[in-house]
Formats: C-alpha cells, structure tokens, sequence
C-alpha cells in the first residue's frame, strides 16, 4: 500500500488509484472539488489519467460560506 | 424596485454591471436554508465565498455549490484567513480553479485579534493576481495611500473597511473613506465593519460605489428582514447621495409660509 | 415594494392604517410640478397642508387643492406660524371646513428663531381640539413628560422633534426619542430635522412608527431623486429594527471558517 | 356703498353683496375657499344666503404649501 | 491654578462670586471620607446637599454638618426627590431653615425612569419661590422656552441638563445648550449627565458659565482623581471656549513652512 | 499644578522623563513673540522644530534657537515636508547636527492634499535611523499593523493621528487608536488633529501616553489662553483615565436618597 | 402619655415635653436639626417654649448627602 | 572667482575661500547655523579648515518653526 497524505491526513492508497479514483472513494463529485497534487493544481480533465503516488500530498477543496 | 434602480446607474466592476451595489457573503448563517432566503431578500447579484478543505468526514451539504447556483450568483471567492502574499495568492488561484471565474477578493490579514489588513502584503499579492490575470477586489484599511497604490497595481475595485471585520461599530471614519472615493478612479466598495440599515445609507451617501457586508446579516435575529432592510437602505443612500442633500443650518427655517396668516 | 411592506404592518392612526411611514408637506419646494413628482416618488399617503389668506391678487393657482388629489392624498392642515392655543384652535378649525376632514397637524410655536414649540400652549390646544373630535397629531419636543401629558390629552399620536425645524441636523437625542416610544402607546412620529436618508433610517431604528418631514425634499438639489431615497431609507430603518440588528463589539470576528485552511 | 375688510385689506361692496357675490367678484370658486365671517366660519351651504354687512370682517383662506 | 484663573472671570450668580466653575453633590460616595477628599480634589466651592429626614435610629455622623465645613463650602439644597410645586418648596423652606441661606437648586421632577424635570411645575415653583426671596438654581431639560420662562420667573441660574441624572452620557444635544446660552443673560449652569473630564469639557466649550455632577466623581474608580480631573477638565474647556478655537477643514494644512527645502 | 502631576507619572520616552504630556509644534503663529508665550502657558518641554535653509536675504530673527533657550526646552527636529525615506533621513540627519540631539520627529508624507503618512517609506527610513542611533518618534495613521511594524523597527515612541494635519477634526477613529494603544509597549502620542480642549481630554482618555499638536495652538483666536486650555485638558483627560469613568447607562439614578422624604 | 408622630412614627411623649426636651431625648443637636411641627417650620429660638401637644406630627430633618 | 551654489543660488565666491569666511561674509553666526558640504554635513569644528572649491554645492540650514 501507498502512503499519501489527504487534506492533512495520512492515507493508505492502493498502488495505482487515479485522483478519480480517490474521490470515488471519498464520495466526492469531481465537477465540486479542486484537487491540488503536490502543490499544484490538477487540471479536471487530469483526474482520470493522473495516478497518486507513494508520498503525495493531496489538498481537496471547495466553496464554503465566508465573508 | 425598478423605479428606484432607474434612478441610478449599474455598478460595473471590471467591465461587468451590476443592478445592485450591495455584495453579501454567506458565512455565520444559522442554516443554509436561511443564508439562501436572506441572500435572496438583499437582492445581491455577487456573493462571496471562502475557500477550504473539503471534510472528509461529513456528508457534502456543506458544499457552497449546494445551495447557491451560480447561474443565479456570480460567486466572489475570498481568501479570509490568509495571512501572507504567497498564501493569498495559492487560495486565489484555487478558487479561480473552483469558480471558474478570473474573480477574487483579495484579503491579507495582518493581525487576528483586528483581522486588520497587511497593506504591504496586498499590494504584493495584487501585483501578482493582476498579472496572472485576476480581476482583483482588495480589501483593505481606510489609508488612501494604500488605496492608490492598490488601484496603480490594477486592482479592479479597492475595498476599505467601515470598521474591524464583524465589529458592527459601522463608519468610523467618513473622512478618509469619502477621501479615497474622491481621489480613486476605479469603483470603490466599503467591506466590513457596517452593522445595521442606516451603517448602510450612511456610508453610500459618501459617495461610495458598493458595500459588501456578511456578519450584520448572518447575525441579525431576523436575517431575511436585515437583508432588505439593507438592499432598501443601501438604495436609501446612494440616491440621497446623487440627489444632494439640503444644507445643515443651526437655526430654523419654516416650512409653511410666513405670510398670509389671519388678523 | 410589495416584498419589503409585506415584512411590516400598516401604521395605524386614530383607526385609519397607511402603508407608507413616511409623511411629508408641501411647503418650500421650487415648483408645484417639482413638488407633485416628489410626493409621487416619497410613496407617502398623507400630507400635511398650511391653512393661509386667499392671495386676492394672485392667479388661483397657488391652491394646494388645484395640485393634490384629495382622493389620493389624505391632507392633513397643519396650524404652523401659531404662538398661542387659541390662535392654533382657530386655524384648525379653518383647516376642519377647508378640508372636511377632523385631523390637524397642532403645532404651537414658542420662539421665532428656533420655531421650537410651546409645550404648555401646545397641551392646552390639544385639550380643547380633543374635545371638539379632533385626531390631533402634536409637534412637540423631545420631552418625556411633555410626550406623556399629550397623550393623556388624548392625541392621535405624539410628533417629537428629531432637530429644528428646517434645520437638516438629524436625530440629535435618539435617547429621548427611544424613551418617548417606549412610554407611550400612541404612535410617535418624529417630526422635523431630518436632512438626509441616513438621518430618516437612524430615526426608524429607534423604533418610531413614522417620519414627518418636508425641507430635506424640497430643499434638495433633486427633490424627486431624494424622495425616493427617504421612501427607501424609511422601510430600510423600519425592517432594520424589526429584524433586530447584531451587537456591536470591539473585537473583530471573521466572516469566514476558522477551521478547514491548507498545510 | 358698505366698508368692510376683507383678508385684512378694506374695501367697498354695494349694499346688499352676498358672500357668494363676493366670491364671484373675486373670482374664487367656492368649493375651494373657506369664509371666516366676523371670526365665525361660514357653512358653504349659507354662502348664498349671507348678506355682507358694513364693517363685515372677512377671511378668505384656504390650503397652501406647508410643512 | 492661579495661572488659569487669571485668564478668567469668576462666576456671579445671584451677586456672589466663585472662582470655581464646578459645583459638586454629596451623594453616592463610598465613604464620607472619601466625599470630603473629592470635593476637596474638584476645587468647588459651591456644593449641593439633600434635606432628608434625621434617621433616628442611627448615628449623628450621617448629617453632612459634620462633614463639610459651611465655613469653606457654600451649601446649595436641594429639592431632589420631590414631585410637584409644592412638594419642592416645603423642601426648599426646610432648606433654607438647615442652612441659613436664601438659595435653592430647585428640581421637580415628572419621571421616575428618567428623573426628566417638570418643567411646568418647576417655573411654577421657581416663581413662588423667587417671590419668597430665594436665589433660585433651576434644574430643567434643553427646552429653550422654558429656560426663557425660568429666567422671566426670576431664577438666579437656570440649569438645563447634558443627559439623564446618574447616566453619563455626557452633553447629548449640545444645539440646545448652546442656543439657550446665546438667549439667556442669567447664568447658565449645565447640570446633570456629564460622565468623564471630557464631557466637562466640551460642554464649557459650548460657552455655558459652569456645571454641576455628582455620579461622575462619587462613581468613579478613584472618586478624588475624577475630581480633579473634572475641575482641570472644566478650566480647559472654559479656557478654550475664551481662546476661540480653529477653524475645522477636511483638507490638511502643513505646520512647517513649506518653503525653504534642500534640493 | 504640582497637585495633579502628584496624581500621575512621568512620561518616559528613550530614558528621557517629562513631567508634560503635552508636546507643541513652532510653527503658524502670527508672532515668535505669541510663540514663546503660548508655549509658556502649554507647560510642554519638548518642542518640535523644522529644518530648513537659512534664508540668505532675511534678517536673522527667523532662527529658532534666537526665540526658544534649548536650556528650557527640549528641541524635536522633525523631517516634515519629506516624501521619501532618503529625504527623511537627509533631514534627520542635519536636524541631529542643528541640535546636537539624537532625537527626531520622523515624518514620511505620501501624499500631498491630506499629508497622509507613507507608512511603508516611515518603517524603511525608521530602521536605517534606528541604526544610526537615532530615538524615533515616528508620525504614522492609525493602523495598527504599520504600528506594530514602528515599535519593532525600534522605534522610540510610535504617534498616531488624531485626524489630518492641521484639520483640527479631533479623535476620529478611537478605537483604532485605543487598540494601538493596548498592542504597544513604547509610548503611543497621538499627534496632529486635535482641534480644542475636548479633543485633547477625549484622546487622552483613550489612554495614550501624551499629544503632539501645533496648528490648534497657533491658529486659536488667542494662542496663550488655548495653550493653557491644552495643558489642562490633557491633564484632565489622563487623570479621568487613570481614575477609571462611571459606567454608562441609559436609566436614570438618582444622586440623593430616596428614603427619608417626609410624608 | 400623649400619641405624637415624630418622623413619620407613632411615638409616645410625657404630657409637657418640649421640643428642646425632645431633641435631647433623641440625642439630636439643635444647630443640626430643624423641627417642622405641625407642618410649620419651628424657629430655633423657639424649642425651648415650645411644647409638643397630644396628637402632634413633627419632622425631625438636616442635611445629608444629595446632588 | 569660483562659481559655488550656496542654498541653490549661484554666487561667487574669491578662490580660496574657506567656510568660516563664507558665514561671516553672510553675517551668519556658525553656532546657529549647519553646513551640508556637497551632500556631506561638515563638523562645525572643520569650517575654519574647510575651503570651499569651485563647483562645490553648499546647503546653509538651521532650525525654524514646524509642528
């Protein structure tokens, strides 16, 4: 198993999950969060063919209320 | 509304208009339900919207998008909570990510009791977000030194407090505010501080372009009923403005005529 | 504003409700014309008239009746520019035959350069027009005690000063003015002072059922642009208290979650 | 002819006017005048019927412009 | 303070000349003691009493007789407490008789909320009162009319109030204040409502001839501080009501030349 | 006035005691002789003084150091008319060696209409002075943020404005000063703005260690009697602080008993 | 014994007391004390030959602490 | 003659002219007054050895009144 780090919590991934994957897995809808990989903002069209790798850190967000 | 709005020009931001020149945020709301019905009754057409973390461990109604279409409401991401230029400006490029839009309100805050502005530090992060594209609202305090320095780095509307963030103390200085307006070409837009209905008349009848308020709505005891009350009193003031007021006389002045009365 | 009086109820004096808080007069204004449109725009039901000779050597034009339309606008006779009680009896009862209605605006002026009233005159009238059936509305001052005896008089409803007359000082005493609502159970009106939007929505905050005002319209640059700014800053006041404002705080609170921010 | 003062000015009437005469000398329509006849207000209804009399005091009013 | 005072004239009331322009109750004081400092701290030299009842089952030390030397403090009693006309003067003989001296600070209060003056029965009072001979000190509200009335009854001074007894709320419509000095040629003496140094200061600003507190000083944290403060504060704003302040400006004025700068 | 300066301490800046907590400008009076007087009367024992050429076609008398003994008088130069960090320090420096004192009024002005500081170019001339040696006393708004910034760069004492340069609008903004206050360790000194007395008393009370001001004093009617008024007021003003204000309240309470009224 | 209200409560008094007697017997010193008997403020030089009467109302007041 | 600019004005100066004599000329007293001497402040004990060179940019400042 991978261990990566998801919005500040270690996670253990299977070797080889996609962003889709993971967000499948979370109960996530794609089109409702932006995925930052490593510090970088991925792309939606990216989520199918981007793998996660051992050590990545993911930061999932979205819009909240605030002022 | 329309007699009134006929009365008055739209607000343009960044080449985009505005019927109404009251922007709301949507956090502190009891319920989303009541969030919606208050975003409703203020008329506004631009909310604001912060940028976080999903969480993993509740179920997904906590999601903005949930509740407000952005069909309806240009949706303004901020970056509150933000207390450098660099992260700033990664929250502005995550929300542009999220709302697909070029839009952002830029805070940099430089202390947490005050939730005061570091002027420095957004001016920086304007320059940046302006290169990158951004049309950049910033928040900022009531220095008009600051304010022209945010409008030379492009900014596309600069935005000083009325008073500290949630306070509700309403204008405490009407001076410098009606100073910046006078002296700033792009649209200047009062943030924070404004607590009631006649907050809001009175900082449009500085001449002021638009108001953005969250807390005196969030917090009222009846949100829906604030909400127009501030939709009706942001009216109030920037018509009063446009149709200048009578002057202030220490002595009286009758209404009814002097002549023609009885033996 | 269908929406925004739908959050408030009428205001009812001497049994007759009106929907518009905002009262206005007819005095000052450049132009009958002016005036028409500004009274249209103010949204306002009642309107207060002065009671004078018949200029025998001037067209009829200058006739109030020739420019409103009694069946739109209920007219109130005002006895403005008298300084005793009788002189103010004997003008409304001229008022009661001109306009073939019972209700009078009483004013009894104490002192020429500040146009303040006499309050002891002002009860004494009130006594009397009470009891020959008159709904009588008193011009009075920021008096507690003075507000308490006109009621007990029997007034329609009790009209504090908000400042002088003609002045345009706004609420100077919301103390006094708050204290007067809460004593009394008659409607209280506040009466002359106000100069602008924010000073009518300040006004209404306190709690106040309407404003009765006629130099901040007709001496405005915009007499119709200004109207519709008190329309609107009336209910905006008005909803503003009902919905009960959040607490003022000196320490700032943010807008946005605390919680939820990146690594 | 009679002497009476009429909104504070004197002035002459043939013996006899009555008050609607003298509304109609004046040219003022008597729905939109109110008469004080020797500080007694006049009932419209008795307009024709009342005679001015020498040294008559007469006010014609009615409503204005004010606040 | 000599320095100060010979920039001044004493204050005449009823013939008797004061240096002091600050006249101080004896109420409310955690101690006798500290009262004594205090007073001695505020510089007065006029100083109000009540009459009350001798409680017969305690101590002699509760008569301010044993306290205040009439010697070095002019006693000024009060009506304090009493309802109607004749309530008021029963006190002000009783008063009179305590303290061998013709001069009364004559109140006659309408609410007990409020502790608002009734004004009709204080002129009544103030009239039966001056007829008697007493040097009459009349505590009334902002009402320029009745201070007029007050003045034709033949008070010695005539004490409109800054706000509510025991409030603090400092001088809350300065207009009225001032406006009644300009008409009045008696003594004007601001009594009631001043809370901080401050207060003390901008209401001499407003031109009045002294004030008279008691809850600033006996409720203050530190009572004899607070009274020096206010004797310092009412100096100051005498003074620079006599020095005749600048002029106010929105548009900055440099207070070094401008000229005369290196290259 | 040995008796309220034995209420208070010392103000402390750099090491340096004042028994003053009152500091005046030289500049704008009609006369060096009204000057010199009206300095007396402020009590003040620092003075500030600009830096300028000599004027080659003048007579002498223009100098300063011919009208003020530096025996009596502590000389601040200040760098006013200066807009870059450069000219600042340019003009510190030459002020050091006109004086033979390390101490200097920073000024950084960033704009001209308003003489608003450039808070920016004010920390980056405050540190390389701060180097050199210098005790800063540094003229800045009221933001907090730049404040702090002022007080790490070293800075000997950091000094808000009340309101503009020669405005005479008072305290506009007391909260933010009042926080300033409470965040700081070196002296606060609030400088330019204040207008009158009250304006002095009400700053004070805010708590800041003392107050800067010029045009007040020079522009008065009667410099001499307003210096004396300052002096006071400022007095007045720390002592209500240090003696702790009643609290505000909106009831009524009565300053003599209730009990022991006769039947 | 005679029924006299002294201050608002009933008390009883020897038939003949006088003011002075009064006073002393309440410790009360008469330059402190001012007597208002049967609503009619009594001189001073008059406690001596004054007597209080059955039935008497007498107030007993001074100064204290007012604003 | 040397051309020296003397508080932005040009003036002449005679070849070797020192500071010292350069105030006297003016009238100026050296305790009261500061010299800037091309752009470097010059220590009132050096105006006796300081001579004034063709060129040279002298700034003559003292105190006035400034808030």
């Amino acid at each position: 198993m991978m261990r990566v780090v998801v919005n500040g919590e270690a996670r253990q991934l299977a070797p080889g999950t996609t962003v889709s994957a993971l967000l499948a897995e979370l109960g996530l809808h794609p089109r409702l969060v932006v995925v930052e990989h490593n510090r970088e903002i991925l792309d939606r069209a990216m989520f199918e063919a981007t793998q996660v790798h051992d050590g990545d850190n993911l930061e999932l967000v979205h819009f909240v209320g605030g002022g | 509304m329309s007699s009134s709005q006929a009365m008055d020009t739209p607000l343009v931001i960044a080449g985009r208009a505005f019927e109404s020149r009251l922007i709301v945020g949507t956090g502190k709301y009891r319920s989303n339900e009541e969030m919606v019905r208050a975003i409703e009754a203020s008329g506004a057409e631009m909310v604001t919207v912060a940028v976080r973390r999903v969480d993993l461990d509740r179920t997904r109604e906590e999601g903005m998008l949930y509740h407000l279409d952005p069909q309806r409401y240009f949706l303004l991401p901020n970056t509150a909570g933000c207390y450098t230029a660099e992260e700033a400006i990664r929250y502005a490029r995550l929300g542009r990510a999220a709302g697909m839009s070029y839009w952002v309100k830029l805070e940099v805050i430089g202390d947490q009791r005050t939730l005061l502005p570091d002027v420095v530090a957004t001016v920086e992060a304007a320059k940046v977000l302006v290169a990158e594209g951004f049309s950049v609202l910033a928040y900022t305090n009531e220095d008009l030194i600051t304010a022209l320095r945010l409008e030379d780095a492009g900014c596309a509307a600069v935005m000083p407090l009325a008073s500290p963030i949630g306070s509700g103390l309403g204008l405490v200085n009407p001076y410098f505010v009606r100073e910046i307006k006078s002296r700033l070409t792009c649209p200047v837009i009062v943030d924070a501080g404004v607590g009631t209905a006649s907050d809001a008349c009175l900082t449009m009848e500085q001449g002021v372009d638009g108001i953005l308020m969250n807390t005196a709505l969030a917090e009222a005891q009846d949100p829906v009923r604030m909400s127009m009350a501030m939709r009706l009193g942001v009216q109030a003031g920037r018509l009063a403005f446009l149709a200048g007021r009578m002057p202030r006389r220490e002595v009286a002045v009758p209404s009814s005529p002097t002549a023609g009365m009885l033996d």
